[in-house]
């Protein structure tokens, strides 16, 4: 007892020596590493690795890449630019993790746990041991107001700082430099979309706005701006890079509702069109990669499309818009064509060569242990070979150099040309159900052999829609039973797109009034090689057209109010009278009735 | 000018211009196309007056037409349609109101007969009187049922001659018997209405005896007809391994094979069993509803205790019968079952799986009614304040129960509810809306009830017997064991380790101990109650007039639930008239909607409810005053014959 | 707790307390009922109630707290007589005319609500568990699903090495291929989620795994949405049929893994 | 005067509004309406991929095979054995009888052959209630053998029946 006491003594002792610099470093007991393992081992080795290298069985298809612990780099910190993290940084990512990456928040771990885990984590990297490499967390302000002059003032600083350059003018995350970020690993890393805060992988609030501005993100592009800007410049940058983002939610709806119009809707038109499209209601869908059929897509571009639709008495027309890092117009694109399977793993980025043709994708190929995973079924490398030496030999040489690049300077895109061109579809039933039998549907995923699907699918190449029929991923033929005409155009890292179809068909769904038809949506993006099945699609939604009179609450207020009131006084009337009546009666209440008085 | 004479006028006026009409249109039709200029120019060429071309034509016409009629085949027609409403609703409406009288005929003799029995026995002649004013109503429903079984009759020859002709190829050696059994039938009901109190009282029951058997007989004889409609064939193990083949009582074609298995048919058992006790609890609530008119008609306290009093064997009688029905339905529907999986998925999954919800409702309420009506009958006692406090907590279990069963399996739900239910059944709802669920729920409904009639029967009463306590003691002891047991098993299946075929055949041991407990009690009941004191007086006629709207209301519900049912079984059989063997080809062959299924019924059952209340006026009647005139003058002038 | 929102229910319970303490009159307890009831049935469960169940549900009430209250002379009397008061006595004038606008308004309020709530798409009934084929042919290998077991299952007790090896290479296999939906933590949260309707299952749930036979699990793996019956909408299921990426083996280790992640057993056998 | 709805009235307004409730329920739960499954017409001149479709929409309408009996590549109702690929097996399935003949006799006469595991249920496709003619046979075999092989019936093959 008393060794345990005056052992205890000699440490605080010890502490009290070393401090300051030592107080921060605390690696925990043996114990609560050891425990901290246990849980590591369960819920981090499979993405982080067991070896804390940032290689796990999750690795080869996760973008971004899980953090590799052994180099010690943190992007999400309050402490300065290249300095280690703090506990309480570690703890705020382990507890709600990086939102629209594949690492989740954890609610299920007690924070025993999560601290457990801290420690284990730290032990992967030496630098954790290095108290020069603490820093004292940055003190975050409280956030100004957002004013117009405080975002005129942060509008400045954007430009003056060159955040457009990756971000974008508007901060679609479309700057001239999005395409070539590459992250430490040499791997290509997006530039954060600011008009979809909820994206922001470090948080939506404007403390995490003005963290990540300070203290940078550590193995990315994104610098740390503490000495470049005063801390009320970095203050009204916040306001304005807020004010890029309309909410901290993506509020995604299940359900377009298609607004009457008596207009025409003239496509060529663009003003009457953006007119008639203003009032229309807009619902945001969420995208998702395309997992379960091969070409699969475990990092799609597109998170979320934006959708509207408006009806006349003949025509139906949709828009829609999603945010893209570059306008690839050159390539080609079709909902048929094939992927090979090896094409899915991100992982070959990582050992890619950045002045390969190929640009990010290497020829590299899967890892071994990824042949063997699929079997009897994989491509054989050979054909791998030849099939992409063939794709990125003639499509780089005509397509980049054919058409040239509007958006972008040579320089920039020269390494990856468009292969393939960035293309959105709409997807329909083929035919509806009857209406007693509404559950059911064609798969969601092209359709299937006895429920077909139509596509209304725009290559952006050429900007003009085509149809398909799609009976499985594997069926996909063009049909010229209906015209489907579109317009597009790309304006600082938006695409829009304008489709029209007239509401009757002859081989397809038509659009009756009042009517609910399942609508779903797919996304390519050539940068990110997406084609034929490589996409980002949505499952089914609705489209509904609104009745072409609407029909005010006014007056079934008035009449259900009018109608209560009116029972109301019949109540009131009937039972003042009977009170007044007398006396008999009113004990026994309506129950007895006139007829059978008691006995 | 006296009112006669206006009215002859009109006649003859009215007369007169349909004449002139008529002969004014012809003569125009004749004189439509008429070219007088070339008619004289050829009479002027030809020297003779020739028929026009048109009159040519139609002259050629009508022997054409003739010559045609002379040589057109006789063609029998498949079906005939009756404009507007269909001929399939034609007969649905004719065949369920005749099949309404029809129940209400064959069940009040039953009752009525056992009635008289109970009276007979203990020698209490207000039981007698109870039986007679049962059978009152008997007369004029009897030719209620006749007239709308003829007009059935004609309907079915009229709108499907081809069908009804197969039928008649079938049974036509069953209709001479049903014929005598109808004669027969009339014989016994009138010598045992107007025999009343003319025979001996052992002569009479015999009478009333023979009454019912002759009427269940006409009743089996029909069901046959109907049965065979859905299963025309039995099902035996022909082939010995053990597993029952399906033995049509037809040929391929149709043509009959075995008379005797169209007619003992697979579903004709437990049709009939269902039907006979489906009917004595419809007779029990139509006769407590005519009860309860005349109550609240009544204008002296001896008329209100009477009905009073007959509304409530009525509705005992109705209860009573309601409580086994539901274990006759399930009968039903696992026969039906076993008889045809289409039909039985048909019934149970696919169309018409909506349909049970609804029933569920009827039913619940039904339940809900009766006991109401037993609670506020404890208002007829004095004394009885204590045992209002057990209501609050029977009516709790009632409504719960009722709940449970109305709980669909699978919710109607907008996307964002199914969203948030991850599915369209809920988490914690969805174990309700399985049968596991529903059987319990029906097995605490019958306890409840009989918990209220057990409430009921000892209002006003306090029991001598030496071992009350220990007895009543016993009695909670049994029904909480029942109650637990139906709700262990009810539970229980949901546990993990129990699989779901195993969860049904819990049904089994949930319905015994229930039936157990119902006995048991009843059993312990008889002694603890015989020679009990009267504390209360039991006052008939002192009950609260929405007690007998409460009456109306179940007699309402059962009427529609029998309408309801109706559709279902028919319904059933789908686009065949006999299933497998003859095809509807007609264009009322498709199912109709639940919704326009519910319209008929409610048509239906209005058109009953009007012509019950004919039959109840009319016996009314016989209850009234005897005529008599106004004034002196008036009986002078009319002299004496109408005293009598 | 069961389900229910504790938040709602126990300050009902809470209520209901009081009035059985200040010993309420009847017309106080039937108005607590109904709108009591209401509320549960509205706000008391986690996951709501639809609407249409709601309604079902208070409708039986509204008939049994009529009966209730008409059940006997005096307890008519009880609920009648106060509300006669307040419509006959003068000094209850003031309140008496707030409930006359008070009502209307309530039920123009709800025309409004229902006339203005926004639009959704058509629902649909879906079976979360849809029944399983008797019979299940995986890579010409054909199980009777009564009796197929997970093959590793018994390694637990003979051979911990293999059970282990078997489980790592679930565990590859989950994280190579399911978590993007079904999520780290196997909570049906996975990064990907948000974007599918039905929701992925959730494997935390104690009412998927443990209700489930291994077979059962199996079936679903190897034959995804598309195996569906028609009742489980595999339209709408974005679960791949994996037998076309997965050996069998493969397939029931992954098996194995997801049970032991959960610390679940799958459901026993039936007894057939 | 004492203000009181006459007995009669009071009656006819419960009947008359209890049967409108109950058919207000019968309106508002989901409606349906089942229609009998169209008449198939065969003509001489059909080729075996006519045969195919014709066989297809027998097997889902009039014959009832997928209603509630079988299923293709385990979509559907299991309670009989799954039809996907059936084709193929039909082939092997009995020594001795061709794809066809099985195929055939499986339809004409079920019980003859009943695939192990599974109970005898199956009621000929020949006699009522689903009475096929022996062409709509044809075509339901026909689909049947398209089912994971190529279908080779016309309407002059030999059936055995």
């Amino acid at each position: 007892m008393t060794a345990c006491i005056r052992k205890g003594i000699a440490a605080a002792f010890a502490a009290l020596l070393v401090a300051p610099a030592a107080a921060q470093v605390d690696l925990g007991t043996e114990e609560q590493r050891a425990a901290g393992k246990v849980v590591y081992d369960k819920y981090c080795g499979q993405c982080h690795g067991d070896a804390g290298d940032g290689y796990g069985y999750a690795t080869p298809r996760v973008q971004p890449k899980p953090r590799d612990f052994t180099t010690g780099k943190y992007k999400f910190r309050t402490t300065p630019n290249g300095m280690l993290p703090s506990d309480d940084d570690l703890r705020r990512i382990i507890e709600i993790g990086a939102p629209y990456t594949s690492m989740p928040g954890w609610p299920n771990l007690t924070s025993t746990e999560i601290q457990n885990v801290i420690y284990y984590i730290k032990s992967f990297s030496p630098d954790f041991e290095n108290p020069d490499r603490y820093g004292e967390p940055i003190d975050i302000p409280r956030p100004l107001e957002s004013t117009a002059e405080s975002i005129a003032r942060g509008r400045v600083v954007y430009e003056e700082q060159g955040c457009a350059a990756c971000h974008g003018d508007v901060g679609r995350g479309d700057g001239p430099s999005a395409p070539t970020l590459v992250d430490d690993a040499g791997d290509h890393i997006r530039a954060a979309d600011l008009t979809q805060r909820w994206t922001y992988r470090g948080g939506p609030t404007k403390e995490d706005i003005y963290r990540t501005f300070s203290t940078g993100l550590n193995g990315t592009p994104m610098p740390s701006y503490a000495d470049s800007l005063e801390v009320e410049d970095r203050q009204h940058l916040v306001n304005y890079v807020y004010s890029l983002g309309e909410a901290d939610d993506p509020n995604y709806g299940t359900l377009i509702t298609a607004a009457w119009t008596e207009e025409a809707i003239d496509l060529q038109d663009t003003e009457a069109l953006d007119t008639l499209f203003e009032t229309a209601p807009m619902t945001r869908f969420p995208l998702i990669g395309q997992i379960t059929e091969p070409g699969r897509n475990f990092y799609p571009s597109a998170t979320s499309i934006e959708a509207q639709a408006v009806y006349n008495r003949g025509e139906i027309a949709f828009r829609v818009r999603w945010n893209d890092l570059r306008a690839d117009n050159t390539g080609r694109n079709n909902p048929s064509l094939e992927v090979p399977m090896w094409d899915e793993d991100n992982d070959i980025v990582a050992t890619g060569d950045e002045g390969d043709d190929g640009g990010f994708f290497g020829v590299e190929e899967a890892p071994a242990d990824d042949a063997g995973f699929f079997g009897v079924e994989e491509v054989e490398p050979q054909d791998d070979a030849s099939f992409f030496g063939v794709e990125t030999v003639d499509d780089s040489a005509d397509d980049f150099f054919g058409t040239g690049d509007d958006f972008f300077g040579a320089g920039e895109a020269a390494s990856d040309g468009a292969e393939f061109s960035d293309a959105v579809a709409l997807q329909f039933p083929a035919s509806l159900a009857p209406e007693d039998t509404p559950q059911l549907k064609p798969y969601f995923l092209l359709g299937d052999a006895q429920n077909p699907v139509d596509l209304w699918f725009v290559n952006l190449t050429y900007g003009v829609a085509d149809t398909f029929r799609g009976r499985g991923s594997e069926a996909i033929e063009p049909t010229e039973a209906d015209i489907v005409e579109a317009v597009t155009s790309y304006d600082q890292g938006e695409w829009t797109v304008t489709f029209k179809r007239r509401r009757a068909s002859r081989a397809g769904v038509s659009f009756a009034e009042q009517q609910y038809t399942p609508i779903a949506f797919s996304v390519w993006d050539g940068f990110n090689r997406e084609r034929g099945n490589k996409r980002a699609l949505s499952s089914w939604f609705y489209v509904y057209t609104e009745p072409s009179v609407q029909q005010t609450a006014t007056i079934p207020m008035l009449r259900a109010a009018l109608i209560v009131l009116a029972i109301e006084l019949l109540i009131v009337f009937l039972v003042r009278r009977r009170a007044r009546q007398g006396t008999a009666e009113e004990s026994a209440g309506g129950l007895t009735g006139t007829e059978a008085p008691a006995v | 000018m006296s009112r006669n004479k206006i009215l002859f006028g009109i006649g003859v006026l009215a007369f007169v211009s349909v004449i002139v009409t008529v002969r004014l249109g012809g003569f125009l039709v004749d004189n439509e196309y008429r070219q007088p200029e070339r008619q004289v120019a050829v009479e002027e060429a030809t020297g003779e007056a020739e028929a026009t071309p048109r009159q040519q034509g139609i002259a050629d016409e009508q022997a054409a037409d003739e010559a045609e009629a002379r040589a057109r085949p006789y063609v029998e027609a498949e079906y005939r349609a009756v404009p507007f409403v269909g001929s399939r609703v034609t007969v649905w409406v004719l065949a369920q109101l005749h099949l309404l009288f029809a129940a209400f005929v064959l069940a009040v003799p039953i009752f009525a007969f056992i009635i008289e029995f109970i009276g007979y026995v203990t020698g209490e002649k207000r039981y007698d009187r109870l039986a007679y004013e049962f059978t009152k109503l008997l007369s004029v429903s009897f030719s209620m049922t006749a007239t709308f079984g003829a007009f059935l009759t004609f309907a079915l020859i009229i709108l499907y001659p081809k069908f009804t002709n197969y039928l008649m190829h079938i049974f036509s050696p069953t209709f001479l018997p049903y014929v005598l059994l109808f004669f027969l039938e009339a014989l016994f009901l009138y010598s045992y209405y107007y025999g009343w109190g003319k025979f001996g009282p052992k002569m009479h029951l015999f009478l009333g005896f023979m009454l019912n058997v002759v009427g269940t007989a006409i009743m089996f004889i029909a069901n046959a007809w109907l049965t065979f409609m859905m299963s025309p064939g039995k099902r035996e193990d022909v082939d010995g391994d053990g597993i029952p083949d399906f033995v049509s009582a037809v040929s391929e074609s149709g043509a009959l094979l075995s008379l005797r298995d169209a007619f003992f048919n697979f579903t004709w058992m437990p049709i009939n069993i269902h039907r006979i006790i489906a009917n004595v609890a419809f007779g029990g609530s139509i006769a407590a509803a005519y009860a309860a008119f005349r109550y609240l008609q009544a204008r002296n306290d001896e008329d209100r205790a009477h009905f009073d009093w007959m509304g409530y064997v009525g509705n005992f009688v109705a209860i009573i019968a309601f409580l086994p029905l539901p274990f006759a339905g399930y009968y039903l529907a696992a026969e039906i079952y076993a008889f045809s999986q289409t039909l039985g998925v048909q019934m149970m999954g696919g169309t018409f799986s909506w349909l049970f919800v609804l029933q569920a409702a009827l039913i619940g309420n039904l339940f809900l009614g009766a006991n109401y009506y037993l609670w506020l009958g404890m208002g007829r006692i004095e004394g009885t304040a204590h045992f209002h406090r057990f209501i609050k907590w029977l009516l709790i279990a009632i409504a719960l129960c009722f709940a449970v069963w109305a709980t669909p399996r699978y919710a109607i739900a907008s996307v964002s509810e199914i969203a948030a239910m991850g599915g369209s059944s809920h988490p914690q709802l969805s174990y309700l809306g399985q049968m596991s669920a529903k059987n319990t729920a029906v097995n605490i409904l019958i306890l409840s009830t009989y918990m209220s009639f057990l409430l009921y029967r000892r209002t006003g009463k306090t029991s001598i017997h030496p071992q009350r306590q220990l007895l009543a003691r016993t009695q909670v002891i049994i029904f909480a064991a029942a109650a637990a047991l139906v709700i262990f098993f009810g539970v229980f299946g949901y546990h993990q380790s129990v699989d779901a075929a195993t969860r049904i055949r819990f049904a089994i041991p949930q319905v015994y101990s229930v039936l157990a407990a119902m006995v048991a009690i009843t059993v312990i009941d008889l002694p603890l109650y015989r020679n009990a004191r009267q504390t209360g007086e039991t006052q008939w006629g002192r009950m609260p007039a929405v007690s007998q709207y409460a009456l109306i209301f179940i007699a309402l519900s059962f009427t529609w639930l029998m309408g309801l049912m109706g559709y279902v079984r028919s319904g059933l059989r789908q686009e065949w008239h006999v299933y497998g063997v003859v095809l509807d080809t007609s264009p009322d062959a498709y199912t109709p909607t639940l919704g326009f299924a519910t319209q008929i019924v409610s048509v239906t059952v209005l058109i009953f409810f009007g012509l019950i209340g004919v039959v109840f006026w009319l016996s009314s009647l016989s209850g009234k005053k005897a005529w008599e005139p106004k004034s002196a003058v008036e009986a002078d002038r009319l002299g004496e014959g109408h005293a009598a | 707790m069961y389900g229910l929102n504790l938040v709602v229910v126990l300050p009902l319970v809470a209520v209901a307390g009081v009035l059985v303490w200040r010993r309420a009159n009847t017309l106080t307890w039937l108005l607590f009922s109904l709108i009591g009831l209401w509320a549960f049935f509205k706000f008391g469960f986690i996951v709501p109630i639809p609407q249409s169940v709601a309604t079902i549900y208070l409708g039986i009430t509204g008939l049994a707290l009529v009966c209730y209250a008409s059940s006997s002379r005096e307890r008519l009397a009880e609920t009648v007589q106060p509300i006669v008061r307040l419509i006959v006595e003068p000094r209850y004038r003031l309140a008496l005319a707030g409930l006359l606008i008070a009502l209307p308004a309530l039920a123009a309020y709800n025309v409004y609500a229902d006339l203005t709530a926004p639009l959704e798409a058509p629902g649909f009934g879906r079976e979360i568990h849809p029944p399983p084929p008797t019979e299940l042919t995986v890579h010409d290998e054909t199980l009777d699903m009564a009796t197929a077991d997970n093959p590793y299952l018994h390694y637990h007790e003979d051979d911990p090495e293999a059970y282990e090896q078997h489980l790592e290479n679930g565990r590859r296999i989950y994280y190579e291929n399911c978590f993007w939906c079904h999520g780290d933590g196997m909570g049906g949260d996975g990064m990907f989620a948000h974007g599918l309707n039905p929701v992925p299952s959730n494997f935390n749930d104690v009412g998927t795994l443990p209700i489930l036979q291994s077979s059962y699990v199996h079936w679903r793996i190897a034959k995804g949405a598309p195996g569906l019956p028609a009742g489980g909408t595999p339209w709408d299921s974005a679960m791949p049929a994996w037998e076309k990426f997965l050996t069998t083996e493969e397939m029931w280790d992954v098996n194995l893994f997801i049970y032991d992640f959960n610390g679940y057993q799958p459901r026993a056998l039936g007894q057939h | 005067m004492k203000l009181s709805v006459p007995m009669p009235v009071k009656m006819v307004l419960l009947v008359l509004g209890t049967t409108a409730f109950y058919m207000y329920l019968g309106q508002i739960v989901p409606q349906k309406e089942e229609h009998p499954p169209p008449p198939v017409l065969i003509s001489d001149d059909m080729t075996t991929e006519d045969l195919v479709e014709i066989g297809r929409e027998l097997a889902e309408g009039k014959g009832q095979c997928l209603a509630a009996c079988h299923n293709i590549g385990s979509s559907g109702p299991s309670r009989y054995p799954d039809l996907g690929g059936i084709g193929e097996r039909a082939a092997t399935t009995i020594e001795g009888l061709s794809d066809i003949e099985y195929l055939a006799q499986s339809l004409y006469e079920p019980s003859a052959y009943v695939v192990p595991g599974y109970e005898d249920g199956m009621q000929p496709m020949n006699e009522p209630p689903i009475s096929l003619s022996d062409d709509e046979i044809r075509a339901v075999v026909a689909w049947l053998q398209s089912l994971g092989s190529t279908p080779t019936v016309t309407l002059e093959t030999e059936l055995g029946y």
